[in-house]
Formats: C-alpha cells, structure tokens, sequence
C-alpha cells in the first residue's frame, strides 16, 4: 500500500505540470496582441502601449520561454522589476473583478465552500440512505421511487432546476431568497462588532453568537444547496444502491446468514460495509459534479461564489480569470482525487495490507 | 471419417432418430437469427422494458420534430435562415402563450395548424422578452441540439475510441503516457473546463456553435477512452482471444473480429447517456451566455432569457416552463435508453458508467 | 430412537422469469446423530437447494418450499418463523460452504468473524469469545492461533480459509453440520487434509454431517450413508456399503462407470452416460432419467418410480431395479 | 541445470527409444517478473516453469499432472508459445519454435492446436458455432467458403453434435456440448498435435465420460498426438500413455502410465495418488492416506534444494541443499525419471 501512495504522490507533480502545460496552451490559442490586454488593468489602446505590455511580458518570445516566464515570472530588463509568474501568485488582474484574479479567488471561494459543504448534508445523508433502502427493498414501491427520482433527479438541467426552484420558492411562495443575506444583515457583517472568521456566513454568524445572521444566511442558500444537491444525490444513491444490490448477492452474506446473524446484523456489518467501500470512488466525481453546478447555480441566485464569478468572466471574455479559475480548479481537483485515491486503498483491507 | 460417439445404446421407448446430444436446445428467434444474440437480447430489451419504450419514444419524438421543423415552425419567409428565430417587436415584457402573432410570422399557415383552434399564427408558448417566440425556438432548437449533439458525441467518441484502442491494444509505455494524459484532462470538472475553453474560443471563431462544440469535444473523449481501455486489457486476457492466437491468428484479425466487437456495447451505452448530457452541458453554456449569437434557435438560450425576470417568474411562468419540459425530457429520454441498455448487457454494469 | 433430523417430501420451486424450476421433487430422508451421510448430484441436481430449504436459507422470492416436513427434536423445521430458525442457524445447525473465498467477508476481521455468533448464540463476552476463538483455531490446525484474530481473510491461504470457515461453523458446538461441497475447489492433497479434519472432529466433537458433493469417490470411505440426487430427486439412497456394491439405480451405477479406476489393469472404455439432464423448468411427469437410461422400459416413461425398497436400509426410485441390481451385482461394479 | 536430461544433447527429433518424437521440450522456464516497489522495478518472479524436459512421442497422450499453481497449464502454453518461454527449445516436428518468426509461429499452429479448461471463456459468445469452428481455417485459407462450411458441418459430426447447429450461438449449448465445440474447433486445421488443457475440470461428473470418451476415439481415428493437463489423476491414468508430475515449476516424475501409478518414486506423485478418492468403501477406508504437511509454497520464493522438501516426510538434510537431479530409474528402452535424492528407498 505504502508505494502504491508514493507512487501516487510521485504522479502527482507530473499531473500538477501537465495542467499548467493544458492551461498555458489554451491561453496560446490568442495571439500576443490579445494576451498582452490579459496583464494589465486597462485595456492598452495604442499600439505602443501594446507592444511595450509584449515587451515587458516576453509575449513574443519562443513557446518554452512564454512558458517558464509565465511560471516563474520575468525579469523586465528596463526597470529591473519581475513581472508575471503564476508561482508567484501572480494570475493577471481579473476585469470582471477589477482585482487581481488571485485576490479574487481567495475573496470568493470561502462563499463556494460553504455552499459545498452544505450540500454534502443532503447529498451524503439522502443518497446514502435512500440507496441502502431501495436495495433492501429491492423492487418494492421505495426502491421504484428511488429510482424514478434517480433517473428525474440526474436527467433534470441544473439551471432549469433552479430556475423552477425560483418561480415556486421565491416568485410565487416567496419562502426563500437569492442572494447572500438580505440587506438588514449585509452591511452588519462588515462593521466591527461581528469578526469574519472563515468568511463563511453561517459559520461565523454561529462563532459571533449570531442565531438571526446564522437562520438569514442558511435561508438563502436553501435554494442554492438543493439545486447543487439533486443531480449527486442521484447519482450517488444510484451508486449506492447497485453496491448494494451486489454485495447481497456475495457468499459470505450467506455464511453470515448460516450463522444465525440478526437481519440487523447482516446487513449493517456485513454487508453495508463493504457496499460502502466502492462509493467512496464516487466522492471525487461528486466533487467535480459539485464544482460544475456551482457555477451555474450562483449564477441564478445571484449567490456571490467563485462560480458566479467565472460564469461572468466567461460572458465578458475574460480570459485571465477564466484561466486563474481553471488553475484553481485543477489544483483543487488534483489534491481532492489524490485523497480519495489514497483513502480508498486505506479503508480496504484487501489492498491496505498486501 | 465418422466416429459413433453415441455407442450402441438406444433407450427403449424414445422417439428413434433424433440424434443424442440435441438436448433442449430451443430454436432460436427470428430476431436471433437475424442479428445474433446479443443485439437480439438487447432489442427485445429495449422493447419489452416499459421504462426503455418511454425512453425510445421520446427520443423519436425529439427525432420527428426534428424532421418536421419546417412545417412545425415555418420561418417568416421562404428561403430565410430557419435558426434565426422571427421576432414580434422589441418589447422587453415577455408575451404569455396564445398572444397574436403580429409581425414576422411564418410565411404559411400549415394544415396541422387548426388543431391548435387557431386560424392564424399566434404565440403558441408565448413570447421571451425581445418578442423570440418560445414554440419557434424550442421545434428548431431541437433540430439544434440534435445536429450539435450528434456532432459533438461522434467526434469524442472517436478520439476515445482511437485512444482508448492505441493504449489498451500496446499496453505499456505507451498505455501509461496516454493515460497520464488523459488524467490532466479528467482534473478539471467538465463543466468548468468547457466553460473556461469555449470562452477562450469565442474570439476566434466569434458567438457561434464552435467554442461551445470544439469545447464540449476536447474536454469529452475521455470517458471512451477509459471504457475502451479497459475492455480491451480484460477483453485481451479471455480464452477465446488465447484460442485465436493459438490458431495462428494476427493481432489485426484478433482486434477486429474479437476485441472491438465486445467492446462495443459498452461504448453504445456510454453513448446513449452521453447524447443526453452533452445536450444539457450545450444548453448550460448558452444559457451562462457563452454560446451562440442572441436569436439563434437553442434551447438554453431560451432559458437564458428567463434571468431577466426572477423576481416575476410566477407572472412569466412560460420562459421557463416550456423549455424546462424540452430539456428534462430529451435529457431523460437518452437517459432511460442508455438505462435499460446497460441493465439487459450486463446486469453488473448497473450504476458503474454515467 | 427417533432421528435426529427427519426431512420428509420436501418440495422446493422456484418461480422465476422463465418459469417455474422444479428445484426438488419431494425428498426424504433422515440422519441419526453423529451420523454422517452425504447428498451426491451433479449441479443443478437440487442437493444443495434440498439441505438449504431446511434452515431458511434458499432465497424468497424466487425459491418457496411448496410442501414437506423437516423433523428436527421435535419441531418441524418449515413452521417455524424466520426468528426461530435464526437462533437455530449456527448454532445446531452449521454449514461450511464450497468457496472459501467469497464466503468470508473480505473486510472483516477474522476475529470478528469468529466471535460474531459465539457471542450471540452462546452469550459470551468479548473476552470468553475470543479465547474461544483462538481454541477452535487451533483445534483446525491454524498456527499461532492467538496472533491472528486480527488478520483478514485474504492473509490466509486457500486451505487456511478452509480451515477457518470449519472453526467457525464448530465454533458453537452444533449437533448437525452441513458441508456444501467444502472440497471442490481445493488441491488433491488439500482437499486430503480437509477430509481428515473433518473426520477428526467429528470424533471429538460427535455431531452428525450432511455431506454434500458431487463426487462419489470423496465421500465413499467417511459417511455411511448416501442419498443420490437426480433432477430433484433422491434417486438412490441408503448403507454406503450396500449402494456401492449392490447400486440399485442406473444413475449411480453410470455416474461410478464413468470414474475411472485407478487400480483397473487393462484400459477398459469409460461407460458415460450419453445425453444432459433434464430441463428443470419442465414439471417432472415421468422418470426423469428415462431419456438417458439404457434399461428404460415403457412404464418409465408414463410413471416416475417412488423409492422403492430394494434391501434392508437401500432404497432405489426404479421400476427396473432388479435388472440393475442384478447386473452390478454380478459384474461388481467396485469389486 | 539440474533438470538436464542426459538424452537431451544430440539430434533434436527423430527416432528414440523406438519411438517417434514429435514434440520435444527442452529445458523449457517461464518466469513472470513480479514488479514492485515506486518505480515498478523487477523484484523478483514468479517461476511459473523453471527448467522442464521432456518428449512427447507422435500418437501418445502425456499426462501432466499437478496442484493449482504447479505451472502445468503455463507450461502448456509456453510450449504452444501463447507464452513467450524465458529460456529453452520447444522442437515440434524439427524446428524450434522458440527461434520461429511471427509469421513462421503462425503458419506452425496450423500443427499444433489447444482445447481450453472453461468451454464457455473460450467461445466467443458474439460468433454462431459455424464462424468459430471454421475460424482457423479462415485464418490460414484454407478451402473456400463452400468447402469450409462443409467441413464445419463434418466437424460437428465428429465431435457428436447435429451439424444443423452450425448458425447457433455457444450460450445456448450446455457446458459439455460447448466442449465439444471447442474440440471442433481445435481440430479444423487437422492438427497433429493438441494441448489439451483441463478440458474436463469445469464439466458433471457424468458428462466427463462423454467428453473423455471422444479425445480417446478421435486420438485414435486422427492419430493425434495430446499433452493432457489435469489435476483428477483417476482420469490422467485412463487417457495417457505416459505420464508427467509438476510441482513447483518443475518435473518431478515422469514414466510410463503403469510405472508412475503402480511404483511411484517421488513421495510428491506417491501422496497425491494416496489422495485420489476411490468410489469404494472398503478400500477407502483399508487405504492408508499420506497427508501432507502444508500448502504449495510461493512459486516466487519457492524453497532451496528439493522444492519438496518442506512438505516431505523422508526429507534429509541433502534435500533442502542440493536439487536432486531428474534421473532415470528405469530401463534404458522405458526411462522412468525421477527427481528425489532418495528415490532409490522405493525401488
């Protein structure tokens, strides 16, 4: 097991640079005229101004030195300053923003994360449970309903859940909000008495003692978090439910059986156990899955998240901060797919001690 | 050369002449014997399988209205770019179903027409706002989407095919640098990846289906690789692969008539779930705004409209409603087909791939 | 005395998609205690189907136990509920299974395997049930029995795993084990070593066996009394003595021609027996050998023939058994 | 090599002892390399064959017998190359087919042909019963379609199937007449040499016979030539002339069918012919059974000297240091080979 995860950890880098070499290649798609509006804060008008910002920058330079400055950063033989340089935290300034993209990043992803963390709940508790049901109950009216919903639940177009979530929630019932907070709250979470700690609204309005912020905060993401949540619920209930399926049908249950186990027994530490195992492959796809209704789901409720951020990037042409999101996103997913890769060897014992 | 292998023991009382060893063999099918038995089992599947039938019906309707678009929706004038859709005036207030058609309505009355108890051309679904007419964009968006999947679904299935072939056929040096590869491209979330590429291109190839398709293609192949690997390296260790090469056959020969053919059917189902999803992927980048000019007939598009008016989505229900039922169904429709394919191939297949 | 288990006409089906399989016909037999007797057939013969409807375990839907009687100290088995046959599993009533593979749970502690029914059958601590546990493995003949509670299955080698599915199922000390083909899929001299095991616990611990397999020879010098399944019948049944020597049914005298001698001198032709075994998804009407059968007379083919008693403790379902027996007696099939 | 065959030197095939060789292994070894560690660097490997000779005689059956993982079945794919051999010359007829070239290694199988273990793995389940058997005629053309058709037909005939069948698909044969399709399909090119392996382990009990019955009548009309793998020794006694014992990657006996089965000298061949069940009360229960110690230790660390020494009874101190060298104990005309040190204790 042990190399098997040094391995893993070994590959890692070479994941690591083969996306910097994805993403640098994306950004040569544009000429040096268009990348040079990518680092500068105005958009450079005249042609000097252009040629001074590919000057600066190396645009013009070979491919592999593009590349390294782009790493590293470069050296400006006139004032002697280094420009650029992913390394060093610098990912352009973000127009969509007006902020440099890293900033923006670090600004906006806590607001993701909770979404995130959020949606687990539902994800993780219903998924899990309806699939362990709807397998015990294998084709009994729960597990045809699980089934439909799985179907519904995966077949169903983030946005036009949303959509429809905001026409009967908030349009007609008027029950939950878009947004972040409402407005009586906004301007309070900026001003001293209440401390930003994670950046997280429901968490800090919890650590500042602040059960009214906590319930504003939690309401509107109501929406938001279902919206995130069905298309994994589904997924991960249908996962769940044909491991399921599977392991009953494994000769040891039926030894645990010939044991004279409770039902209760049975199925709890026989067989859920190990039906569970291959379902944490999944976690790293729910992630992405996660990671990709963020985006649109922000969008909608006007939610003030990464997603939100790089979805209007997109429709401004923003290239550097789309760039900076995709950076940021292959980092993310390279750690999250690592840890569950390495997670799923511990927690069997088939692979952990051979 | 004859050998008796049913020596000289006749049974008394048994019907003479019918040879030892026919056993129970039942006659095989018409259909069997037309298609073989796997494509035998896979159609009468598909249409014993209520699920399935639903599946298979709405995906030929999408199919024939498709077809008809022409005479379901009529452009304004004969000869006029059908995908353009006809605008009604300016006004930004969406109009609901059943408002007159006042300008730029199709040149014809077509005879189905009166079904809907109309004489001449109204909004059948309405109006978004701009005056695009919602029954017109939703009959030759499906035409869009059809094309553009297709499209879209072939030329990633034949990269993976082609990848996953070269890898699992070579195994070794080569297999381990594609599928590092192919791992760079699996980091980002698919959506975020799209999104990120598709807005890079839309300078260059200016709003259109291009960014969008190219995006959807680059970021899609994966998924068959992968299936196209694996069942190759397990298709590899059968006996009936060893049995052929013990009989002197060439790789070439082994590839072709034992390895791809057994691989197939998975890829069909991969196939079916992926027409679906890369539909709704299309039509979640429209409606991020990352996609075609405004008026192009395209589903997500429509949606899009729908973010002017949250706050009054109860009063303009129909800019979601309608589009909402296009995108669920033909979602589902490639859904449950892929569904019930994956069930009769290999019941074990369940919840494995999509 | 009364038997300790008395299985009478047991009808087992299933009902599945492509109709009703006509697991097993009516079967009847019983087991003394510390008796050991085997079931022998060839897949899909119902031998297994047969002892598993005993203890609940055929699964339902698809299988139901359409008819019969299972005696066992006084109570019959197929009325009791669910619940009552649980407490009864495992505890007199064991089974060791053909794949000792897949019939342990791969993620499971050994130890936790081990202790999971001492603890609930016989009420033990987690200490006692340990303790326990280490004196049955090493009963088995597991090396360093006290360090390996913690290990997982996979860590032990086939005939290990064998060895440990034994300890489980003895663990709680049961009047009846069922053994479901615990050989199959073991080396020669693996497969030696199990039957010895077996044989030595058996003296030491006294319970009676249910031997299932589907090889004659396995079985011929450890249990003394047979039954031979066909098609979901006992077609043969009786002294182990007597069924080898004097076989009464022409499926078992087939099935023992067609194993090859290993002390024959002279290479004789093997006799097999041509053609397949019936379609159990068609209702047995008549005798269900009779396609295959070389003495088939007219009436097997309109009547199936019961068990008809052929010597003192030996039983044959055959209308032409005197003819069989005469010839194998004559020919000596084992002789 | 301790394994050498002192026949083994001159003229590869040929005449010897009277007989014609038609295959001739030769210091045969296949080792799988294990790969371990960060780098996937060779560790070690398993030594699946290490070091095996022998002759098969045109028109015998050689029995090879052994406990799973003895390396039989790879030593009858090394042999038929479906394995590429680590070390060693396999001459079938006069040319050695570890030198051969692919398309020379291909035009050669037409000669030499295998029967699987698992009739349902090895059929194609996407082809009818016609394209599989007629396959390998396909492959090296010979005969047209017409021809080819009827000869499939013939095939079936052969092997005791309706020849009506030719458009039905493997699933829906029972595992016996799968069986003897795959025989069907081994003999199309009219080989004269055919590796049979385990071809009857996944089959009834009753449906064995059958099975046996039709390798023994087809040996004798086609003069076929067969290496019988199995682990049922009752059954390797009835089809072969002579027989070979594996443990470990390597031969440990090998001799005429009487000679093994009636005086083994190997303690290995005399423990596993005491654990064949006899279907006779009596004598199962007068027979003493030798009980080995153990299982098969790894074939990647197999022990030093007599790989057999850890399980054997009459193991002395030589046993675990020197490999025994494979002698013969018998005639010149009818070798009997043996490799034990104290082999001579059961002459």
């Amino acid at each position: 097991m042990t190399t098997y995860i040094i391995r893993r950890l070994l590959i890692m880098p070479i994941t690591l640079m083969g996306v910097t070499f994805l993403i640098f290649a994306m950004m040569q798609i544009l000429g040096p005229v268009e990348r040079s509006a990518l680092y500068v804060r105005d958009v450079p008008k005249t042609e000097n101004q252009i040629n001074a910002i590919i000057q600066r920058y190396g645009l013009a330079d070979p491919v592999h030195l593009q590349y390294w400055y782009w790493l590293v950063g470069r050296r400006d033989p006139q004032t002697d300053e280094v420009v650029g340089g992913i390394l060093r935290g610098d990912l352009g300034f973000s127009r969509t923003g007006r902020e440099p993209v890293i900033e923006m990043l670090q600004r906006r992803f806590p607001a993701t994360l909770e979404l995130a963390l959020w949606s687990m709940i539902p994800i993780i508790v219903g998924g899990i449970w309806m699939g362990i049901k709807a397998a015990l109950n294998h084709n009994k009216p729960i597990d045809q309903i699980s089934r439909i919903f799985a179907t519904l639940g995966w077949s169903i177009p983030t946005f036009v859940l949303g959509l429809l979530l905001l026409l009967v929630f908030y349009a007609r019932l008027g029950w939950f909000a878009p947004g972040r907070l409402s407005t009586q709250f906004a301007l309070e979470v900026t001003r001293p008495g209440f401390t930003q700690y994670t950046k997280m609204m429901t968490v800090d309005a919890l650590l500042n003692l602040r059960i009214d912020i906590f319930l504003d905060a939690l309401n509107h993401m109501v929406m938001p978090i279902i919206t995130l949540a069905v298309i994994q619920w589904a997924l991960l209930l249908r996962v769940t439910r044909s491991s399921m399926l599977e392991e009953m049908r494994q000769d040891y249950v039926r030894t645990a059986r010939s044991k004279g186990l409770r039902e209760r027994t049975v199925v709890n530490r026989h067989i859920r156990r190990n039906a569970l195992i291959p379902v944490v492959t999944i976690a790293g796809a729910t992630l992405a899955g996660l990671m990709n209704g963020v985006v649109v789901t922000e969008t909608i409720f006007n939610y003030p998240g990464l997603g939100q951020m790089a979805a209007e990037a997109a429709v401004t042409l923003d290239v550097i901060t789309m760039l900076g999101f995709a950076l940021f996103n292959g980092i993310l997913f390279i750690g999250a797919y690592l840890i569950v890769d390495i997670l799923y060897v511990v927690i069997d014992p088939r692979i952990r001690l051979s | 050369m004859t050998i008796n292998t049913s020596e000289a023991v006749t049974p008394a009382g048994r019907p003479a002449g019918i040879p030892l060893d026919e056993g129970f063999l039942r006659p095989p099918s018409r259909l069997e014997k037309a298609l073989g038995p796997e494509w035998a089992r896979l159609i009468r599947g598909i249409f014993t399988n209520p699920l399935s039938v639903i599946g298979l019906i709405i995906v030929t309707g999408f199919i024939v209205v498709g077809l008809l678009a022409p005479v379901l929706a009529p452009p304004p004038k004969p000869g006029a770019n059908p995908y353009q859709i006809p605008r009604d005036g300016f006004l930004p207030e969406p109009k609901p179903p059943g408002t007159p058609w006042v300008k730029n309505a199709p040149y014809y009355v077509p005879a189905w027409y009166s079904l809907t108890g109309n004489e001449e051309w109204v909004h059948l679904l309405g109006t978004t706002g701009g005056q695009y007419d919602i029954w017109y964009a939703l009959i030759w968006g499906t035409r869009t989407a059809l094309l553009a999947g297709t499209a879209v679904v072939v030329a990633s299935a034949t990269i993976g095919i082609l990848v996953g072939s070269v890898a699992g056929y070579f195994g070794g040096l080569v297999d381990e640098m594609l599928m590092r590869i192919l791992e760079i491209f699996v980091v980002f979330p698919s959506l975020v990846a799209v999104l990120v590429l598709s807005s890079i291109l839309v300078p260059i190839f200016g709003r259109s289906l291009w960014p969008a398709m190219i995006a959807l293609i680059v970021f899609g192949w994966m998924g068959y690789a992968r299936l196209l690997r694996g069942d190759i390296l397990s298709n590899k260790q059968r006996d009936y692969v060893m049995a052929a090469r013990a009989s002197g056959a060439k790789d070439t020969h082994i590839i072709l008539k034992h390895v791809l053919p057994n691989a197939m059917f998975p890829t069909l189902v991969f196939l079916s779930l992926d027409m679906g999803s890369i539909v709704l992927s299309f039509a979640a980048l429209s409606f991020l705004g990352v996609g075609v000019e405004p008026g192009y007939a395209d589903w997500g598009q429509i949606v899009s409209f729908a973010r002017n008016y949250i706050v009054s989505l109860d009063t303009f229900w129909y800019v979601i409603v309608f589009p909402a039922i296009a995108l669920l169904l033909y979602g589902l429709g490639w859904n449950l087909l892929g569904d019930a394919m994956r069930d009769i191939l290999d019941p074990k297949l369940r919840g494995k791939i999509g | 005395m009364a038997p300790l288990l008395d299985v009478r006409n047991l009808v087992t089906r299933f009902y599945t998609e492509d109709g009703v399989v006509y697991a097993v016909n009516g079967i009847s037999y019983t087991l003394d205690e510390g008796e050991s007797m085997a079931i022998v057939g060839e897949s899909g013969s119902g031998k297994s189907v047969g002892v598993m409807s005993i203890i609940g375990l055929i699964p339902s839907p698809p299988g139901k136990i359409e008819a019969g009687e299972v005696w066992y100290t006084g109570r019959d088995l197929l009325k009791l509920n669910q619940e009552e046959l649980r407490q009864l599993r495992g505890n007199e009533i064991a089974m060791i299974f053909q794949d000792p593979m897949t019939s342990l749970n791969p993620v499971l502690t050994v130890g936790l395997q081990m202790t999971e029914s001492l603890e609930l059958h016989l009420n033990m601590s987690n200490a006692q049930a340990k303790e326990r546990a280490v004196e049955m493995l090493q009963l088995v003949g597991i090396p360093n029995a006290a360090d390996r509670l913690e290990d997982y299955p996979h860590q032990f080698s086939g005939g290990q795993r064998q060895r440990l599915m034994i300890a489980m199922a003895l663990s709680c000390n049961p009047s009846i084990l069922i053994a479901d083909e615990p050989t199959t899929a073991l080396d020669v001299t693996i497969q030696a070593q199990i039957i010895e095991l077996v044989q030595k616990l058996q003296k030491e611990l006294g319970m009676a066996i249910i031997w299932i397999t589907h090889d004659l020879g396995v079985v011929a010098g450890m249990v003394q009394k047979l039954a031979v399944m066909y098609a979901g019948f006992i077609v043969e049944y009786g002294a182990v003595d007597n069924l080898y020597k004097h076989t009464s049914h022409p499926y078992t005298m087939g099935l023992l021609n067609s194993i090859p001698k290993v002390d024959a001198k002279e290479r004789t032709r093997l006799a097999s027996i041509e053609g397949l075994p019936p379609d159990l998804l068609m209702e047995p009407k008549s005798c269900p050998f009779a396609p295959r059968c070389t003495f088939a007379v007219e009436q097997c083919w309109v009547e199936n023939p019961p068990l008809i008693q052929v010597a003192p403790a030996h039983s044959a379902a055959c209308w032409r058994w005197e003819a069989v027996r005469s010839q194998t007696t004559e020919v000596g099939v084992a002789a | 090599m301790s394994q050498e065959n002192g026949q083994k030197n001159g003229p590869k095939n040929g005449q010897k002892n009277g007989k014609e060789v038609l295959v001739s292994v030769n210091d045969l070894k296949l080792h799988f390399p294990i790969m371990r560690g960060v780098i996937r660097r060779q560790v070690g490997a398993i030594k699946a064959v290490d070091g095996v000779s022998f002759d098969i005689y045109k028109g015998e059956t050689l029995g090879l017998v052994g406990e799973s993982g003895c390396g039989k079945s790879t030593a009858g794919r090394a042999i038929l190359q479906l394995l590429k051999p680590t070390a060693g010359e396999v001459f079938f007829e006069d040319r050695d087919l570890t030198k051969l070239g692919k398309g020379d290694l291909r035009r050669a199988r037409r000669h030499m042909q295998m029967i699987f273990q698992d009739p349902q793995a090895s059929l194609n389940p996407r082809l009818t019963v016609g394209s599989i058997i007629s396959e390998p005629l396909e492959i090296h053309n010979l005969g047209d379609k017409n021809s080819r058709k009827e000869r499939v037909q013939e095939l079936l005939r052969v092997v005791g199937l309706n020849p009506y069948f030719i458009s039905r698909y493997p699933h829906e044969f029972s595992g016996g007449q799968r069986q003897r399709i795959g025989i069907a399909r081994a003999l199309a090119t009219n080989p004269s040499f055919i590796v049979a392996d385990e071809p009857i382990s996944a089959l009834d009990v009753s449906i064995q016979a059958q099975v046996v019955n039709l390798l023994d009548d087809l040996k004798a009309e086609l003069g076929l030539t067969y290496l019988f793998i199995a682990h049922d020794l009752s059954m390797v006694r009835y089809i072969s002339d002579r027989v070979a014992v594996m443990y470990l990657g390597k031969l440990v006996e090998l001799g005429s069918r009487d000679d093994v089965y009636d005086r083994p000298y190997h303690p290995y061949t005399q423990a596993l012919l005491s654990a064949i069940p006899i279907p006779d009360p009596d004598k199962e229960a007068r027979r003493e059974r030798i009980i080995l110690k153990g299982e098969v230790p790894s074939p990647a660390n197999p022990p030093t000297g007599c790989r057999f020494h850890t399980r054997c009874q009459y193991a002395t101190e030589i046993c675990s240091q020197q490999d025994p060298e494979f002698r013969n104990l018998g005639t010149a005309v009818a070798p009997h080979m043996v490799a034990c040190h104290h082999a001579e204790k059961f002459l």
